[in-house]
């Protein structure tokens, strides 16, 4: 099978000369689930970024076999979805319907199909009932749910989750493990929380510095406390 | 407390004319469209984000408060600040959403005087802090604390000259006879101002020491902005100027008025839209020049503008400078 | 903060924003316009608004109480008060010399202030009554140009994540202004304060100017443009647009009643 | 020995109406270490906030045989530290230095002693060295420190803090689980971290809707699955 990721060299550096990725070289076949794991500041986020175009270092990344460049760029964003660490930052409209459909309006679908879209995906997330709610006064769990289903509503392949759990109480977090248990698209997640890497995501990337320092499988990764040790983690 | 303690620079409804109301609603339009348009030109919309963020942090801002004394507090209301990290037309939206949705949510000032609001607070605010900024960092050049005695000056100024053109439009309104509003009003906020410039000194510093960058990114293109130093300087010129004739000499601005024979055409405008028209503490044909003069300053202000928009290039040295 | 729309399923909340909007509008510039003195005016306009409020069911003491906030700015009407012409009337004060007042100064303060206080009401109204979202739609229908309505949305939505952040600095540095064991003295100057709370502020805006970098990612990967997305326009039904010109014809005859009588 | 704090019945309701807290009772001895836990929305953070008297609400909350009310407030203010979840609520000097002299200086301590007291403070953070830096380019976990010190450099006897470890990275949460091992002073901690809760804090006190269902040792309610099942933390 033709991997959906595709990444080969690629560095980045902030505008203020901050080196944050150094070249990365990734493959990412359809259907995997995958952490990004490393201590604060590593690049997690900043790779995630990359994946969608919101960043563009030097290096190459093919999403399915699409070379991400100012003109497929929207192609591109509509294969992959990017859930962001914080949910208010991604819910930015005054109702959580208006939050759904705001992707699939601007794919420019006729109203129809978008309301179908977004009933779709608010039923992934068991979040129905909430759709003329503002999106402000939902507890935390409650809104990480609604921006998953933002970027559900749009259908991308790849879903990239930037800290999914954060801040979640047990109970919250067990449900939104087991919904991504359950979605069967090709996954990225940026994480600190190594118990969810043991359960969800059979493979784990370790950064460090902005270079990938470990790909492999995840409980490998995780049992290796010399690794974890040179790396920041414990 | 003698005004309402959050912003004693909201009008309600009912305290201006409706003619005033107007105009000042028609000035602010123009000057906001005006605004819409660089903006959407000159930043690009990377900046609409920011401008909404912003807006939200600039009200929500305005909470933030130290106990002077005895109760009193002193509060932040932003224009200079968003002035000073946004360049001036951008500051305008700011403010502008700022003011509209205080009025639109939380009453805070009424909808007819919206207008007027916006032109106080959303215009003259920021382009008042912009000029005087741009002027007093071209003055001090390079030094650090320079940057912090500009920015008490632009936020003392936008709070000053902002209660100024307030308390002139009660007057002309007959809301508030000019020789109390204007000192009154003028005074109050002299006060106000100190705090609004120590916080804005504060804000300043931790912008300063943190993020750098930001501060110096608008300083470079203030040539492109002449307009509105211009314009922002004549607006705190006039309103200093005017706002003590108005309130110790009518007769004075009323002669002046006379001359031009503005008066006759005015007062038969005026008197029928007016609805009352007797006013204590003004006589009429005050009420008219003071209207005039406003006229004047805004017609004086926008050929300024033109002239400023027409010699636009600026030299390049000028930009090398900063 | 709290917003002030109240959801509930009134006649009131029902209507088209567009035509609250608009009638809103001209229901506050009619009153405004209505000379000084006109009682019999104002107490139409008053109870048109009241009866309006009744049917909102948004309960008569949360419109009233909310609509006094327009009070302390009456304060700058008073003067007028004692500087207006003759007639004079006089208050006895304890003893002589007594309290002068003009009686034409007093209506206009009190015309002022009735003013004042039935336009807040209108307003109010319209805030409870109407989502913020659907008062948006109204504007971009009303064309309000669309770069300014998408600034307006993004700091409505912010407004009350940021002003939550506020209120957690302002405990945060509440609690820890205390007073030292066995001292009296605290505070810190005056200036120190004022240097903290700018502090504040400015490390307010540098968040929020780096959250809106985030905003404006998570709004490019959903396909943002800069462009806003083509909008719905639904068009005023027929009974909206009989409805507001009623409304609006009703108001144009309060206010020559109100010029009729009035001083 | 007496106890250091001691709440009598007490109750919350936010001006919204919401209510938040219902017939608390709790009695604190010097030194404990205590984890509050719940789900979103319990009431820990609103508890914490009762301790220092930023909230009050009827009942009776005495500290240190200190009756809270409108004269000891000062005074029980710096008798307990607050440390909110997010540094950056904490943090709005142009340095390091000035952030953690703001309590001492509040005060009204003479420019020495307030010297003396930040120094001591960020020394028991290991932080010295950042005294000039500014906060703001801290990464989390420094700036958590850096939090805690500015709590340190009062004093306080009691320490109450709401989601220490939120959003750090493995090796900073274990950091600053052994800085709180270290401290001596009575701790209450709101917290999700069941794992923290196992290691530092002996005793647990579960909310759940305004109200404690269990007070007891640590272990044991983490234990009982179902208490933790029915207050919404499993
Ligand atoms: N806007 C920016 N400008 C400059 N440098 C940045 C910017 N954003 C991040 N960095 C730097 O780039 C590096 C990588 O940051 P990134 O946000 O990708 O880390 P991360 O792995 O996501 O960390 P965390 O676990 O804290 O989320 C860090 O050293 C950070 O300081
Ligand atoms: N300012 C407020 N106004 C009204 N209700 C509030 C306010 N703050 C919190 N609440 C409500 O009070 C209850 C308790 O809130 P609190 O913040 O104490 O919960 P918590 O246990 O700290 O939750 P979390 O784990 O999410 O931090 C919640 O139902 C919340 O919605
Ligand atoms: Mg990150
Ligand atoms: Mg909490």
């Amino acid at each position: 099978m033709e991997p959906v990721i595709e990444i080969s060299n690629l560095s980045f550096s902030y505008p203020d000369g901050k080196q944050a990725l150094e070249g990365i070289n990734l493959l990412v076949q359809p259907g995997e689930k995958i952490a990004l794991v490393g201590a604060n500041g590593a690049g997690k986020s900043t790779l995630l970024y990359h994946l969608n175009g919101i960043f563009t270092g030097s290096g190459m990344i093919r999403v399915n076999q699409l070379e991400l460049n100012k003109n497929n760029l929207p192609r591109v964003r509509a294969m992959v979805g990017l859930v962001f660490q914080n949910p208010d930052d991604q819910l930015f409209s005054p109702t959580v319907y208006e939050d759904v459909a705001y992707g699939p309006t601007y794919q420019g679908l006729d109203p129809h199909t978008v309301r179908e879209k977004v009933a779709l995906a608010l039923k992934a997330v068991h979040m129905e009932d909430y759709a003329q709610r503002n999106p402000y006064h939902l507890s935390s769990g409650e809104k990480k749910k609604i921006a998953i289903a933002t970027v559900l509503s749009m259908q991308p392949q790849i879903l990239a989750f930037d800290e999914p759990t954060a801040g979640l109480d047990p109970r919250a977090r067990r449900e939104l493990i087991d919904l991504l248990l359950e979605l069967q698209q090709t996954m990225i997640i940026a994480t600190h929380d190594m118990n969810m890497v043991e359960q969800l995501t059979p493979r784990t990337i370790l950064l460090n510095h902005g270079k990938i320092v470990a790909d492999g499988p995840s409980l490998d990764i995780l049992r290796n406390d010399r690794l974890l040790m040179t790396n920041g983690l414990i | 407390m003698l005004f309402s303690p959050i912003n004693p620079m909201h009008i309600p409804d009912g305290f201006l004319s409706v003619l005033l109301s107007i105009v000042l609603w028609v000035i602010s339009v123009v000057l906001i469209g005006i605004a819409l348009r660089k903006t959407g030109q000159t930043i690009g919309e990377r900046q609409v984000p920011l401008m909404g963020v912003l807006a939200a942090a600039i009200f929500a801002g305005q909470m933030l408060n130290f106990s002077v004394t005895g109760g009193t507090s002193g509060h932040l209301l932003g224009a200079a600040i968003a002035a000073i990290l946004l360049g001036p037309w951008p500051a305008v939206l700011v403010m502008t959403s700022v003011v509209a949705v205080q009025a639109l949510l939380f009453q805070d000032g009424g909808i007819l005087a919206l207008g007027a609001n916006l032109f106080n607070m959303a215009i003259i605010g920021p382009f008042v802090a912009y000029a005087l900024f741009t002027l007093l960092m071209k003055l001090f050049k390079k030094q650090t604390w320079g940057l912090f005695v500009a920015g008490f000056v632009a936020a003392w100024s936008s709070i000053f000259i902002a209660s100024l053109a307030c308390a002139l439009q009660l007057a002309l309104s007959g809301t508030s006879p000019a020789n109390i509003a204007v000192p009154a009003m003028g005074a109050i906020h002299a006060l106000i101002g100190i705090g609004e410039g120590l916080i804005t000194i504060g804000a300043l510093a931790f912008i300063f020491a943190a993020r750098k960058d930001l501060l110096k990114a608008d300083a470079n293109k203030p040539a492109r902005n002449i307009g509105v130093v211009v314009g922002g300087l004549l607006i705190s010129l006039v309103l200093v100027v005017l706002s003590p004739l108005a309130s110790s000499h009518p007769d004075g601005l009323e002669w002046v008025a006379e001359k031009h024979g503005f008066i006759e055409a005015a007062r038969e405008a005026f008197y029928n839209i007016v609805p009352d028209y007797s006013m204590p503490g003004i006589s009429n044909p005050a009420l008219a020049t003071i209207v005039a003069g406003i006229l004047g300053a805004v017609i004086v202000f926008g050929v300024a503008y033109g002239i400023a928009r027409a010699e636009k290039r600026p030299s390049a040295q000028d930009d090398a400078q900063r | 903060m709290r917003e002030l729309y109240t959801p509930n399923h009134s006649a009131v909340h029902r209507i088209d924003a567009r035509v609250k909007v608009i009638f809103t509008l001209a229901f506050i510039v009619f009153l405004n316009l209505t000379p000084s003195g006109a009682w019999p005016a104002y107490i139409l306009f008053f109870t048109w608004m009241f009866s309006l409020s009744l049917s909102s069911r948004l309960g008569i003491a949360f419109v009233l109480k909310r609509s006094l906030l327009a009070l302390p700015f009456v304060l700058a009407a008073l003067p007028l008060v004692f500087t207006g012409p003759a007639p004079l009337g006089q208050i006895p004060v304890l003893n002589t010399p007594s309290l002068t007042y003009s009686v034409v100064g007093f209506y206009r303060f009190a015309s002022i202030a009735i003013k004042a206080w039935v336009s807040v009401m209108a307003a109010v109204l319209l805030a409870a009554t109407t989502r913020f979202p659907d008062l948006l739609t109204a504007f971009s229908q009303l064309k309000v140009p669309a770069l300014f309505l998408t600034i307006i949305g993004l700091m409505w939505r912010y407004l009350f994540v940021i002003s939550d952040e506020v209120t957690r600095m302002l405990i945060a540095r509440t609690s820890r202004s205390a007073t030292a064991p066995g001292s009296n003295r605290s505070g810190g100057s005056l200036f120190w304060r004022a240097r903290v709370t700018g502090g504040m502020a400015g490390s307010l805006f540098l968040r929020s100017i780096e959250r809106s970098d985030r905003v404006y990612a998570a709004m490019l990967s959903r396909g943002y443009t800069g462009q806003p997305a083509a909008q719905k326009t639904t068009r005023l039904q027929k009974k909206d647009l009989l409805a507001l010109a009623a409304g609006v014809i009703l108001l144009v005859l309060l206010w020559l009643l109100g010029v009729i009588t009035g001083g």
